[in-house]
């Protein structure tokens, strides 16, 4: 009997074109958390889907408790005990959320499935994720961090030896995160292994033993959380040092808002936002999850219908009807869900590079395939995409290089405004430092930036203003000088209470 | 995507829109016919449904895959066939081992366009099918020489002629067979991980659902219904003949189910839709021949209806978001 | 007449002129286009045009014909390539489209006859075969008379058609009516039913007949036997139907076995195997240069009746064994 | 969809397996009949081809749109129909009129199925493209009262009927709209448009393509292609017959796409695999004729084909991708 419950030796797997491992090695004590960490496209998410036997590993080894194994498909490693919670999110939209949590595991009575119980079972476990919702509901009506709740609850439901969570918390709110950290806990405390990856260095220094780092599909080390600090994490997954994790730049405050949003209303979800945006300043948006910031955007880059409101830019009312308009009068948006709204997976980086504005790169009405690849190279290399070629299927890219794609294609769209929907989600500690100098290029050329994001950090590293929403109203605003600049202030406004003076 | 989920549907899933289409549909044709609430002739809509409703189960499985299945038609005419054959080459004349042969060929048809899809790895299935749907035809035409094969014993013209009091046998049977497919489809595994497979094929491989026999099944199961439907017209028209197999009975399943609520995209559809869609299509013909209607009349009209019935369905669940929306937006107040 | 004994003896009178055809200028490439070969009528008219082929060594015949009596594209495309194939010496065709195929042969100087359908074209030298509408009179006029025996005061008529639009269909059409209005019967023409020339359609529209007309009608003609039979049979159930005459077109062997089943009453029969024999005899003779083939060669039609029912049923089979 | 991704293309984008198909064909008819490779012909072939080029290019953009055109065959008819409908109500004798009539009809008609789509938000356009078929289909029986209208003036017949040195004017005129349609598909934005509402159209409408256009623009130049399939057919059989409507144009359509590497997911297909597709449906249908192959055999050969040419496609792409891995792998070492 190992001292192991898992153990992962010299893995090699290749995909076409991609060596995505060569000799890699994990492995996970029983009631441990195991934090994994490295660049996009090192390998962290293959190297979860060889443990769970979605890819086979073209070489190594595995062993469960020390009996070595072979996993054809899911089932076989599910059978041997390892659940996870996959990066991306596998959402039955059409199916209610008991039948998404019990897929597959569904609890049967007299040969016939026993639905009063599951829908019982998954209301509970939902509660236990701090999500109070009716478990009929089809789950493709609920945001992504209702989602990605029911997918850790799927893992939690069956009683695993090992879970392993793909970036769980890109998609999650302060609140969710801590839930899931609580969550985790206990299932440590019952004895189970975990293995959880994020990009969040802090989130691993607070809930991980031991932190495993990968580069280049690699294994490069593995120490107690102790003896690693933020420098030397970054230092050994990037290869390199990075002096500031925030390097925030000051641009020139425009005089007159670039945007003005007075009273937006949309029925159920948004009652009467306003805020203003000024040219060379980056405005964070932070709240919870659900709390109206992506629905504000949506409505005025017109991708929903409002039902009242108004919207100036540079001083004019603008009436946007869809996303053309906003496009036209120079509002980027880049939306938070990059697999359903952002790009067209099935397309190559060429396409999805230019999709915000062909004009751009025509000469009349024909493309201009060399002007295309120019920039798209550019691209790639200042936003150090990870890919054979600019002719890759977005699909086949690493979940973290498909957001710097997404970035990409905006950057092209020449706009003034851009709204950031949590820009990060899923990038590596050095790409967010890329993503960080792309904002500060542009508030040093007078543009407006709007970042909505769900990391405190973040909102506080590189905001020049903040807007904190809750329930679809403003509940403050607070001026990076402003004595309420911290996260204390900002978490008591987002959860609902008011600031003095 | 966003609007289809919010989907409103009656208790046991059918959608209210169409089953209103099939209301309006049947009082404008009581006025317009005296003889259509007649007894006997909702016992000829019953008769002249049965075809459909048989194949029509097939489809539905194959369209909640995401799927879809030309062949279905031609197959259950090849089975007609192949009984034909039986008699007219002198093999047997015993109805019971003629039925039996045409069960299994049409299952085994069925596997194999379930194989062709899943082992072969053909990118969809509406070419495989396609394919197999000349194959089939032409093989209906060989096994009988081309020619009408009459004559049939009486134990096969059974399940497609006799009745209980004029409530066709064969009716009977569709009732029970929707009802256990709706226990099937709402209430088994299998019957969920067809919906999984057709929602997020993807998400259902990652939770160990073996999709390809999930497929393999639908297509078998749609072949052994096709044979069903086979034997049927077989005993209801007495007759077999090879040229019927390109007959468009596939658009005439494919639209019933579509009616009823199913989508191209998959993970949609349900049994008592699909049966709704079968009434209207088959509501809709019997009216043609009551009102004898030309061909052209009959083309024009069922067209409109087609689109009208799924119209009506769209427009009624917009306006119902809408009426939500409003709602919370009042609550919220 | 029954189709049997005169194509024995044409037969005959054949293996006589053969001699006269080897004496002419040998070997022939004979194409026949027909509308299809999936159906067992087609089936016979190939079997006599090949059975020429087999009575005259020198002369090689090639039968096709499209997919379905509607696909009238492929048709089409047949009839293009074998016009532009070399190789062959004559044509016989079934068309489809006859003003279709009226465009298509413009200038062919090679002999082209038409046959089960005419093509009215300087080009085509002969029509072998009945035409449709003959053949339905007939048929309208003997329904009527069997109607009269079997005890119907006043004789109404409801078709079930085939294919809307369809030429074979309207001609028949057209026959059924003009026989059974002459014979002193009704027919109802906003009555008829189309089946798309199937046999469970024609199930369907059987009973809605039942539906409207409760107390029976004297004739129900249908444009093919498959039709024809089904709608027998539907009827049979309903003892308001049981003596209506049920009148089908082809009169091929299932159609005989149901007359002798006592389900249907009787169906028009074209010689479908003569056709085929003859249309290829004339194009041969044409080659060997004989003026004198007359430009409507009838291979006569007759009704199949419980008399004859067996006889046909008999020849029929012979021709295809 | 991720091995379908992988697809690698030969430089004008026909996948090579479908081009080694149509080649093989080629080969074995050359052997089987000697007037295969016979100037006239192929000549024919190209003929035969045109009606379906001309209606697959309307297909395959609807296609590519994770969409689907079933009214293509019946809207060509419809159009051939009104032609005659002018000649026979002694309308108009001006081939020019009936040309430019059927052209603004058929297009109408497409605007129509695309507005249904996209302003009425049907789920998918099989249901109103289908009731669309059906619809048409009785227009055309009705406008021409079911009669086969022949005597078309020259003008109508010249693009139909006539051609340089046998070298048919309509095919000509068929390469040259394909090379266009090419380079609008690969090389201009509208072009790179509609692959990517196929792919994704939500992430379209959000980078500020107006999908609903998009779709709009592609159901209505579908049925510009119908029309000049209309006019073309009417001038080559000098004829229009209603009833001609129910030959399945439309499958044919659907597959030559299909064959040509196109998929129901969208996204997908180019110009040469379609064209490639296209002929090689001629080619066989060619091919029964001279080898005077029976209707039975006509059509089980062509379903095993429509297999066969998919089945060697997909399998040469695993094979593909498996030698890719392998040199991967080398690299690695
Ligand atoms: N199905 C596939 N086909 C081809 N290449 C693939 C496939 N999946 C992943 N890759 C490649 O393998 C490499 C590793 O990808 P992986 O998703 O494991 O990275 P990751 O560490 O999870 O990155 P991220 O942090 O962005 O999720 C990447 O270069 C990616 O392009
Ligand atoms: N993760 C989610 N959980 C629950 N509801 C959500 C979620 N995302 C969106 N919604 C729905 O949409 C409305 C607004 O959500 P929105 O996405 O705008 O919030 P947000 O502040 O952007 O949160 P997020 O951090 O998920 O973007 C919510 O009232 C809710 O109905
Ligand atoms: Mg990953
Ligand atoms: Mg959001």
């Amino acid at each position: 009997m190992s001292e192991y419950v898992v153990e992962l030796k010299n893995a090699v797997k290749l995909f076409p074109g991609v060596v995505a491992l060569k000799n890699m090695h994990l492995n996970v004590k029983p009631g441990e958390i195991l934090g994994l960490i490295g660049e996009n496209g090192a390998g962290k998410s293959t190297l979860i889907k060889v443990l769970t036997g979605v890819h086979q590993p073209d070489e190594g080894e595995i062993y469960v408790e020390g009996q070595l194994k072979k996993f054809k498909d899911p089932n076989e490693s599910a059978a041997a005990g390892i659940a996870c919670v996959y990066q991306e999110l596998n959402i039955e939209p059409l199916l209610s959320i008991t039948d998404n949590i019990f897929i597959n595991k569904w609890i049967k009575k007299g040969g016939l499935l026993d639905y009063p119980t599951m829908h019982k079972k998954a209301k509970e476990v939902m509660a236990s994720l701090g999500q109070d919702i009716d478990p009929h509901k089809p789950a493709g009506t609920f945001g992504m961090g209702v989602q990605q709740m029911i997918e850790i609850a799927k893992a939690v439901l069956i009683d695993a030896k090992m879970i392993i969570m793909d970036e769980p918390t890109s998609s999650l709110g302060e609140k969710e995160v801590e839930q899931l950290m609580k969550t985790c806990r206990d299932l440590k405390a019952r004895g189970i292994g975990i293995v959880f990856v994020s990009h969040k260095l802090e989130e691993l220094f607070e809930l991980c033993d031991r932190v495993t780092v990968i580069r280049d599909g690699e294994f490069i080390e593995t120490r107690d959380t102790k003896d690693w600090d933020n420098d030397s994490l970054i230092t050994a997954m990037v290869g390199r040092s990075l002096d500031n994790q925030f390097p925030k730049e000051f641009g020139q405050k425009s005089a007159e808002p670039v945007l003005k949003v007075e009273n937006l209303q949309e029925g159920g979800v948004l009652f009467g936002v306003d805020f203003e945006a000024y040219g060379g300043q980056i405005l964070g948006f932070a709240g919870l999850v659900g709390a109206g910031r992506t629905e504000t955007m949506r409505a005025i880059f017109g991708a929903d219908p409002i039902d009242g409101g108004k919207v100036y830019i540079h001083g004019k009312e603008v009436s946007i009807k869809n996303p053309r308009q906003a496009i036209n009068n120079g509002i980027a948006f880049l939306t938070e869900d990059r697999k359903g709204q952002g790009l067209v997976l099935a397309q190559t980086i060429r396409t999805n590079l230019i999709l915000a504005n062909m004009k751009r790169f025509c000469n009349g009405p024909f493309l201009n395939e060399k002007k295309i690849v120019e920039s798209g190279q550019e691209h790639i290399k200042s936003l150090r995409i990870k890919t054979p070629s600019i002719d890759e299927i977005v699909g086949q890219l690493s979940g973290g290089n498909q957001q710097k794609v997404v970035i990409g294609k905006w950057l092209n769209a020449d706009a003034d405004i851009f709204i950031f929907d949590e820009p990060t989600r899923g990038i590596d500690v050095g790409a967010k430092v890329e993503v960080y100098n792309v904002m500060n290029s542009l508030v040093k050329a007078g543009k407006c930036v709007i970042m909505i994001s769900s990391e405190m950090p973040e909102i506080l590293g590189m905001s020049d203003r903040v807007v904190v929403m809750r329930g679809g109203k403003v509940m403050a605003t607070v001026d990076r000088d402003s004595k309420h600049f911290n996260q204390e202030d900002i978490m008591k406004a987002a959860w609902g209470g008011t600031l003095d003076g | 995507m966003a609007k289809t989920m919010t989907k409103k549907k009656g208790g046991n899933g059918v959608s209210l829109g169409t089953l209103a289409a099939l209301v309006v549909l049947c009082v404008i044709l009581a006025i317009a016919s005296p003889n259509f609430l007649n007894y006997n002739n909702i016992m000829s809509i019953f008769k002249q449904c049965t075809f459909n409703a048989f194949v029509s189960v097939g489809m539905l499985l194959c369209l909640i895959t995401a799927g879809i299945e030309l062949s279905v038609g031609a197959n259950a005419i090849f089975c007609s066939c192949l009984m034909g054959m039986l008699l007219q080459k002198g093999i047997t004349d015993n109805g019971v081992v003629m039925v039996i042969v045409a069960l299994v060929a049409g299952t085994a048809i069925g596997l194999i366009n379930g194989l062709l899809l899943t082992r072969l790895h053909l990118p969809h299935p509406f070419v495989s099918t396609l394919g197999m749907k000349n194959v089939l035809w032409g093989a209906a035409l060989l096994v009988t020489s081309s020619q009408i094969v009459s004559g049939f014993p009486e134990t096969t013209a059974w399940f497609g002629g006799s009745d209980v009091g004029g409530f066709p046998i064969a009716f009977i049977f569709v009732i029970i067979l929707y009802i256990v497919m709706h226990i099937f489809l709402t209430k088994t595994t299998l019957g969920r991980s067809i919906y999984c497979v057709g929602g997020n094929p993807e998400a259902a491989r990652l939770s160990g659902i073996n999709s390809a026999n999930v497929l393999t099944f639908c297509y078998t199961f749609s072949g052994l219904m096709a044979a069903i439907a086979g034997v049927y017209t077989t005993g209801r028209s007495g007759i077999c003949n090879g040229a019927a197999a390109i007959q468009p009975y596939d658009t005439d399943a494919i639209a019933a189910c579509i009616i009823g609520g199913a989508s191209f995209m998959g993970g949609k559809g349900t049994m008592a839709g699909t049966m709704v869609g079968v009434l209207i299509i088959g509501v809709l013909r019997n009216g043609f021949t009551l009102l004898s209607f030309d061909t052209a009349l009959q083309n024009l009209v069922l067209g409109l209806v087609i689109i009208l019935a799924v119209l009506m369905d769209v427009t009624r669940e917009r306006m119902e978001a809408k009426a939500r929306r409003m709602a919370a937006a009042n609550s919220a107040k | 007449a029954c189709g049997g004994t005169t194509t024995e003896d044409t037969k005959g009178s054949e293996s006589a002129d053969t001699s006269t055809a080897e004496a002419g200028d040998g070997n022939y490439n004979i194409s026949v286009i027909l509308k299809t070969t999936a159906s067992e009528y087609w089936g016979y008219v190939k079997a006599g045009a090949e059975a020429y082929g087999k009575d005259h060594p020198n002369v090689k015949v090639e039968v096709k014909g499209a997919s379905s009596e509607t696909a009238y594209d492929e048709q089409l495309g047949m009839i293009e390539t074998e016009l532009s194939n070399a190789s062959n010496d004559g044509f016989v065709i079934a068309p489809l489209q006859a003003d279709m195929v009226k465009t298509k042969i413009a200038g062919q100087t090679k002999p082209i006859a038409a046959v089960d359908t005419d093509i009215d074209a300087p080009e085509v030298f002969t029509f072998v075969g009945t035409g449709n509408e003959a053949a339905g009179k007939l048929g309208g006029a003997a329904a009527v008379e069997a109607a009269k025996a079997a005890g119907w005061e006043e004789i109404k008529a409801i078709e079930i058609c085939g294919v809307q639009g369809d030429s074979t269909n309207e001609a028949r059409k057209a026959g059924y009516m003009a026989g059974i209005e002459e014979a002193g019967g009704d027919f109802l023409e906003e009555e008829t039913q189309y089946a798309e020339a199937t046999a469970d359609k024609a199930v369907n529209c059987m009973e809605a007949i039942m539906q409207k007309f409760p107390d029976g009608i004297a004739i129900i003609c249908a444009n093919n036997d498959d039709m024809a039979m089904a709608a027998a049979r539907t009827g049979k159930a309903n003892p308001n139907y049981a003596n209506t005459i049920y009148l089908g077109f082809d009169g091929i062997q299932a159609a005989c076995q149901s007359i002798l089943k006592g389900e249907l009453t009787m169906s028009v029969a074209q010689q479908g195997y003569e056709m085929g024999y003859k249309s290829v005899e004339a194009v041969v003779q044409k080659l060997d240069g004989a003026t004198d083939i007359p430009d409507f060669i009838d291979s006569g039609a007759d009704v199949v009746t419980l008399d004859n029912a067996q006889e046909r049923m008999d020849t029929l089979k012979g021709y295809l064994a």
